[in-house]
């Protein structure tokens, strides 16, 4: 069930240009928390900014930390980053459908940009169920890669693409992915979260080898629990018939088969 | 200061009694399932619901909202799954709760609004209409019903000849006088009249040089037009003799009571809760403690009670 | 990405050349002297003067102003010294700098409308008339001009007529459909128009259990009013082909931006400068800094450029 | 002239009940600063609370250091008493006509509530300026009276009343005073800043003793600069004649005997 919280600031720090990670108490979001699922930040004291931002969660710990990692953007996020240790915030969550998990499976996970953010939580709980997990990370260059050193130290293969090439495969992250997928490389299912077109490129290719594939979208949101239908993405069903579907309870996680990538 | 004994909150719209004056706004509060983690349903004055079409409504294509300045524009396009799927699975869920729901309708004809208003009236558990005009009427060039006071008393009159319910029409700010209008549904026999509805409004993205909203035009909502939704029910409240449900940018109770002491009897809370989903709770009780705190006994005191 | 050349930031207004599409909106920036410490005035796209009356005008009883959520409420009732003072004094200030000054108007008939137009005809340094509209008749049962088509139409052909300048007619949002309105003056031979006016709101004390302004209603203005202004200039742009001047809640050269593409040819300035003396500075390099970033190189480019 | 700038928070911190002192940085502000004048502070990174708050001087000194003592009332008073030293305010000042400073007199200055605040920098100007200064504070009790010290190490006479009589004279300082007019106490020209129904008593009993006098006003205001006409008070002429004058340019302070108090 969705929680309504105060929860203590553990630790805010800034982790790269304009990125910073939160750590917050929250035991009982940690307690059911699955990747894929986000938590929705009120970020004012007043009424501008007005509405809750989005975030994912990025890792939890058995102790009842929940950690985020955002990207300071507007208003929002720098009253976010503003905020000390010590004291609370008032978070809803853990919201939304999060990541089909298998086990003793081959996986792949394909990030761009923050899209790795959610996407570590995944890599973790996946090397956990003794899948075997190959993360597809991409970047403009290598100062914008995060988390790098805590990846690495899960039971994980890494695989990097920069668009400037100053790390691993020079372009795009799904080029790189296609790559092993034509090399032969089999997998029974695989994720993505990052910039729409890459997604999209993503999508093409798991059909194309027939992989059960998911995505993680993202849309503007208001009450982040369903009852305003603010947040709707285009959804077809194997027939082609289209309807809006909540990305914030019917998603943000969804069957990569089934969304409309648009123009 | 302040009385020690439990002011009364309960006020009675149209017949209809409230344990408080206080519910959600129509749209925001979905079908109250979604709430109920955050609010007791039961503490309510009245559980509004989406507004419901005769036929499932897909509503407009993404993006749909869009953060103002202390406001909220959206165009839902009234997305909804249609009165049978409502009659069927959503008022199922909300009968079970002592409160009573008002069921919010819009048509795209006189005609639909007729329907709605028959096949609701002596449904278990509905109590009173609340009948949106803000809808283009598709018969008539696509003027918006509520937009013109003629074609607002018609839908007024047909509503009211379906039904046993109390109607309570509910007022677009979008007009030049909406005196005029509250005026009109009056004559039409309207029971009560909730206002304010969103205004329309518009944000631009100028990196895409494209419209925020897909629908380029959307309600807003929200803190920004607190104002402009005041003085509609100070005008309404000095034109008409019907109980007014205000609405419009409530955060507080400090709002809520603004609205009471404008002339409204109810007041209804829409953005707000996506702000803050216990608010509805939070706003009871913080009129609850303003009239302890004044030692008022009856919230019904607060209703128009403005030194001018 | 971005240019380098120095992109052209001058537009014309029905004849009138800016050098560039900023100004401030009329009533909030006095007659200029007030803000001379952190404005260049000589900087600026045109100077637009507080609503000038025939007689002095002593204004409402305080208190005027209020703040809402980002929003102020105001009642100042037009102070101002009258035509003659401000023709003798304010206008002698304003001349020294190269920047064409707007002198607004407003009337209680249209009588007073011709004659205010008539005086102003060919006095040196005045470059255009803006008229506004947002004034009870007090001949015609007190029916604010700019909510009536026909009235606003009769305001526009008279003003037109006594004078050489370009008029441009202020709108007042507070109407169903601000597009008969524009056409209306359109038809009139209005020669631009700007928009919007302040809307219509209240705002209560809740512990005095007063209305928080004196005069009970006050004019909202503010970024909690944009998405409203910039959807009216959009809509007022598919409508008319006149030149418009939008406004209503520009704090940043991004808001501007917005109110250019929705269709604006120039954007004024007003609350922003009560928070920010040198937002008009701000919002002339922030637009320049969005062409030279965008590789634009003018800035009529960006009138009406929505993707839809 | 007034001047717009960002001065740095030397130091920010509490005094008393939801009081806080803070000093900045301002040697262009203080240059010209007269006791009555207040400075116009941006209160807020985003739009909610939009407009400025007039906050008045209540100190200088020769190294440029502007002091301000504020009461936390609503959401403009409480972001400010948030900011630390080291961050910058976006301030204009100084604003406004003081009050008119005479030498070598005998004068009396009569604050009730926060009043007492720009009356200091008054009354340290006004010793300073050789005048006999006697210093009328009222104060609901003991706990609220705010800055004795300082008050005591200026070379002043001091007079409090606080309305449970938990320090001085039980009752309104105006009361007070009158009891020393009353005795024959001589002055050539009195203050006041205070509560409105304060005020207005304090300047029925200098009409009475025909004292120059001088009170300090209050109104919401928005440009704080003499352009919106927003925060007019209503002024009368010796002939009854009323007008409306600004309190931002035209006051803060006003000549009592001109000022309507209305109901
Ligand atoms: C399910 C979900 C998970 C997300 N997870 C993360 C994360 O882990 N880390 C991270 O840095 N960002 C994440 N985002 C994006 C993040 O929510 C936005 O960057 C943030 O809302 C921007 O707010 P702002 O006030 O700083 O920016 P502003 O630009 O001031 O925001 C203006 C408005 O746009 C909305 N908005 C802007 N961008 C987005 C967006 N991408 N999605 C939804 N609303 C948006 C804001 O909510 C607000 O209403 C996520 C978004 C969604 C929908
Ligand atoms: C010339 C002048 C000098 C002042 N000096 C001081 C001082 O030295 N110390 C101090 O503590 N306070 C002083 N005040 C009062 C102070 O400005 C208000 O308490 C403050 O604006 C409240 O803002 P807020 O956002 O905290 O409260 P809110 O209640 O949220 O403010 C809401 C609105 O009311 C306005 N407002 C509320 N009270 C006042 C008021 N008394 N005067 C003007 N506007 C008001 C605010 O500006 C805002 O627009 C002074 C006021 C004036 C006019
Ligand atoms: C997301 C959203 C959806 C809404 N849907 C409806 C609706 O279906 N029917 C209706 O009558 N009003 C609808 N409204 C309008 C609200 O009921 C209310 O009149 C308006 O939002 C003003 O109140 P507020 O400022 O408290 O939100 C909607 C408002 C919002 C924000
Ligand atoms: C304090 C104040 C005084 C105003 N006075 C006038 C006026 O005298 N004449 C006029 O046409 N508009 C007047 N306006 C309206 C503004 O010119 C402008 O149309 C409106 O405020 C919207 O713009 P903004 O949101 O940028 O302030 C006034 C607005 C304010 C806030
Ligand atoms: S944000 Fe309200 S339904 Fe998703
Ligand atoms: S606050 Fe604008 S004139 Fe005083």
């Amino acid at each position: 069930m969705i929680q309504n919280i105060k929860a203590e600031i553990l630790a805010s720090r800034k982790i790269g240009h304009d990125i910073f990670l939160l750590k917050l108490n929250a035991p009982s979001i940690t307690e059911t928390a699955q990747p894929g699922q986000f938590v929705h930040i009120r970020c004012s004291e007043t009424t501008d900014p007005l509405l809750r931002r989005p975030i994912s969660i990025h890792d939890i710990n058995s102790d009842g930390e929940l950690t985020l990692i955002y990207h300071v953007k507007g208003k929002g996020t720098s009253w976010l980053s503003k905020r000390e240790a010590g004291k609370k915030l008032d978070i809803l969550g853990p919201i939304g459908r999060g990541f089909t998990l298998t086990e003793n499976k081959r996986v792949a996970l394909v990030a761009g940009g923050l899209g790795s953010i959610p996407l570590f939580f995944l890599a973790k709980k996946a090397a956990e169920k003794n899948n075997e997990v190959d993360f597809f990370i991409g970047a403009q260059s290598k100062g914008c890669l995060l988390r790098i050193d805590e990846l690495k130290a899960l039971n994980i293969n890494l695989y990097i693409a920069t668009d400037d090439g100053s790390e691993g495969f020079k372009g795009f992250i799904t080029q790189l992915w296609e790559q092993y997928l034509k090399n032969g490389k089999v997998y029974d299912r695989a994720y993505s979260c990052g910039p729409k077109p890459q997604m999209a490129a993503f999508s093409r290719l798991a059909i194309k080898a027939s992989l059960p594939a998911e995505v993680s979208l993202e849309e503007n949101m208001a009450c982040g629990i369903g009852a305003c239908r603010g947040c709707v993405t285009t959804i077809q069903d194997s027939y082609g018939n289209k309807h809006y579907e909540n990305v914030c309870t019917c998603g943000p996680v969804f069957d990569a088969t089934t969304v409309c990538w648009g123009d | 200061m302040g009385g020690s004994v439990n002011p009364n909150l309960s006020v009675e719209i149209a017949g209809l009694k409230l344990k408080n004056p206080v519910m959600p706004a129509s749209g925001t509060f979905g079908f109250g399932e979604e709430y109920a983690p955050f609010v007791d349903l039961n503490s309510l004055g009245a559980i509004v619901v989406k507004t419901i079409t005769l036929e499932p409504t897909v509503g407009n294509p993404p993006p749909r909202i869009k953060e103002t300045h202390s406001g909220l524009l959206n165009s839902i396009g009234l997305q909804n799954p249609g009165l049978e799927v409502f009659l069927r699975d959503k008022l199922t869920y909300l009968r079970q709760f002592d409160t009573p729901i008002i069921v919010n309708i819009a048509g795209r004809t006189l005609h639909e609004y007729e329907e709605l208003a028959a096949r609701l009236n002596g449904v278990e558990g509905v109590k009173a209409l609340e009948v949106n005009v803000s809808c283009p009427n598709v018969k008539e060039g696509g003027i918006v019903f509520g937009t013109d006071p003629s074609m607002a008393a018609k839908v007024t009159a047909a509503v009211k000849k379906q039904t046993d319910l109390p109607v309570i029409i509910k007022l677009t700010p979008n007009v030049t006088d909406i005196t005029e209008i509250a005026k009109a549904v009056e004559g039409a026999g309207a029971d009560a009249i909730s206002l304010i509805n969103t205004l329309q409004g518009m944000a631009i993205d100028i990196e895409a040089r494209r419209p925020s909203i897909a629908n380029i035009v959307g309600g807003l909502s929200g803190p920004a037009i607190k104002p402009v939704a005041l003085y509609a029910v100070y005008r309404v409240s000095q034109a008409v003799n019907l109980p007014l449900i205000g609405m419009g940018g409530i955060m507080t109770a400090t709002d809520a009571i603004e609205f009471m002491l404008a002339g409204a009897r109810a007041v209804a809370v829409g953005t707000a809760n996506m702000v803050n989903p216990r608010v509805l709770m939070d706003i009871i009780e913080g009129i609850e403690d303003y009239l302890k705190d004044k030692g008022i006994n009856d919230v019904n005191e607060l209703i128009g009670d403005l030194k001018i």
